[in-house]
């Protein structure tokens, strides 16, 4: 069975496939349990309005991160298949930059492993956002 | 001698605030002995706004994560691509 | 803030809306994250082959018993809107029998929200689950 | 005055494992004192087969669950509905 586990790591430069794509991609008859995690862009932080939102990546090494993270994941929890699709550049207000869906017999596992790979993307992935106010813009990441 | 050691380089990747400082997204440098002295060079050529970032970021060799401790020791190589990774915030 | 939280909890005879329409309901632009659980019917149980799936439900308890975990979930996590939605009746093999969705400003609260609501609806909801396999069929709940 | 006290009905329902012995869905029972006393009846009526689902299942009374330790105390009144509710199995 662990062979014909799929796993779909992608970043796009424009808007991500939807969230029934990914899990159409995950689905399988001898899984009972498809678990996603939407990461959308906010429009306010601390109470400021957001304006927009830009996101920079080291596209190879992030791929390459997330290729490890979702080995970690299978080796912790039994699930079957795993997507993880991360969004550049800019990003409009209410949309996607993050889409992770996972799959599995048993639910318990597919939602444990949403939430560790999109913990661990938080922390390890090499990819970095930008918000735009009104008074000006930061990089996030270092002061959070 | 000292112009064919000259001859080897690296690969240094700018991104998010560094990127800014520097206004490169990437260049090609002499390759130094360590990360320490890349630091050092960095910090000559950018000033120390770019060696605040440094300091919070960590290096990438050839897209593999160095723990900071291990800066000083990690000797670097002809053709190595060296990232700075400031704090990530993907997602 | 509270007050414009919106519930949406219902059950069907037939097909859940998609994954994509239950998303587009709790979505918000002051949510950055959307947790979702769909439950989809497996092909086999214990190894043995599923051929089809029933499932009746105490209509009215079950609306009031989703309502009160909404509740509760709300008043354990900061999360903004829910949707609990379980079908009905026969589904088809690798079809969802219950979609979850919860959205909140940060991701841990949606979820915790979305695996505590699919945890509680599997403990207190009056839904049963009828498989029928080559050689007969039972209804789920005491033996597992 | 017995013709008065057997005019008040509860309305007993039926699902899933229960639905099945009984072949019904539902139906009006003259009002037992206590679920104790209805468990007597039902068991009467359908036999030490629903008597097992009934010891393993939990009664609701106007859609409330009521505990195992409580079936003995709690009364009943005319109209209610009671439903008996096998372990669940949604999701």
């Amino acid at each position: 069975m662990a062979s014909n586990n799929r796993t779909y790591i992608q970043l796009f430069d424009g808007s991500l496939p939807t969230l029934d794509e990914a899990c159409h991609l995950v689905a399988s008859d001898s899984a009972g349990a498809i678990s996603t995690f939407s990461g959308t862009t906010r429009d306010n932080f601390n109470g400021k309005q957001v304006l927009k939102l830009e996101y920079e990546g080291y596209g190879p090494m992030a791929e390459k991160i997330l290729q490890e993270l979702v080995e970690e994941t299978r080796s912790k929890w039994e699930i079957q298949h795993v997507l993880v699709y991360h969004r550049l550049n800019e990003v409009p207000i209410g949309e996607a930059s993050v889409i992770i869906a996972v799959s599995s017999a048993h639910r318990r596992e597919a939602m444990q492993a949403v939430e560790y790979l999109i913990d661990e993307l938080k922390i390890r992935c090499p990819i970095w956002k930008k918000e735009f106010y009104v008074d000006g813009s930061i990089w996030k990441g270092s002061c959070e | 001698m000292l112009d064919s050691d000259n001859s080897k380089q690296i690969n240094v990747l700018y991104f998010a605030a560094a990127k800014e400082i520097t206004g490169l997204s990437s260049e090609e440098l002499d390759l130094p002995p360590t990360l320490k002295h890349l630091t050092e060079i960095l910090t000559c050529k950018y000033g120390d706004e770019l060696r605040k970032i440094v300091d919070h970021s960590l290096y990438a060799i050839n897209m593999e994560y160095i723990e900071k401790k291990d800066e000083a020791n990690t000797g670097l190589k002809d053709k190595d691509e060296i990232a700075i990774i400031p704090p990530v915030s993907g997602g």
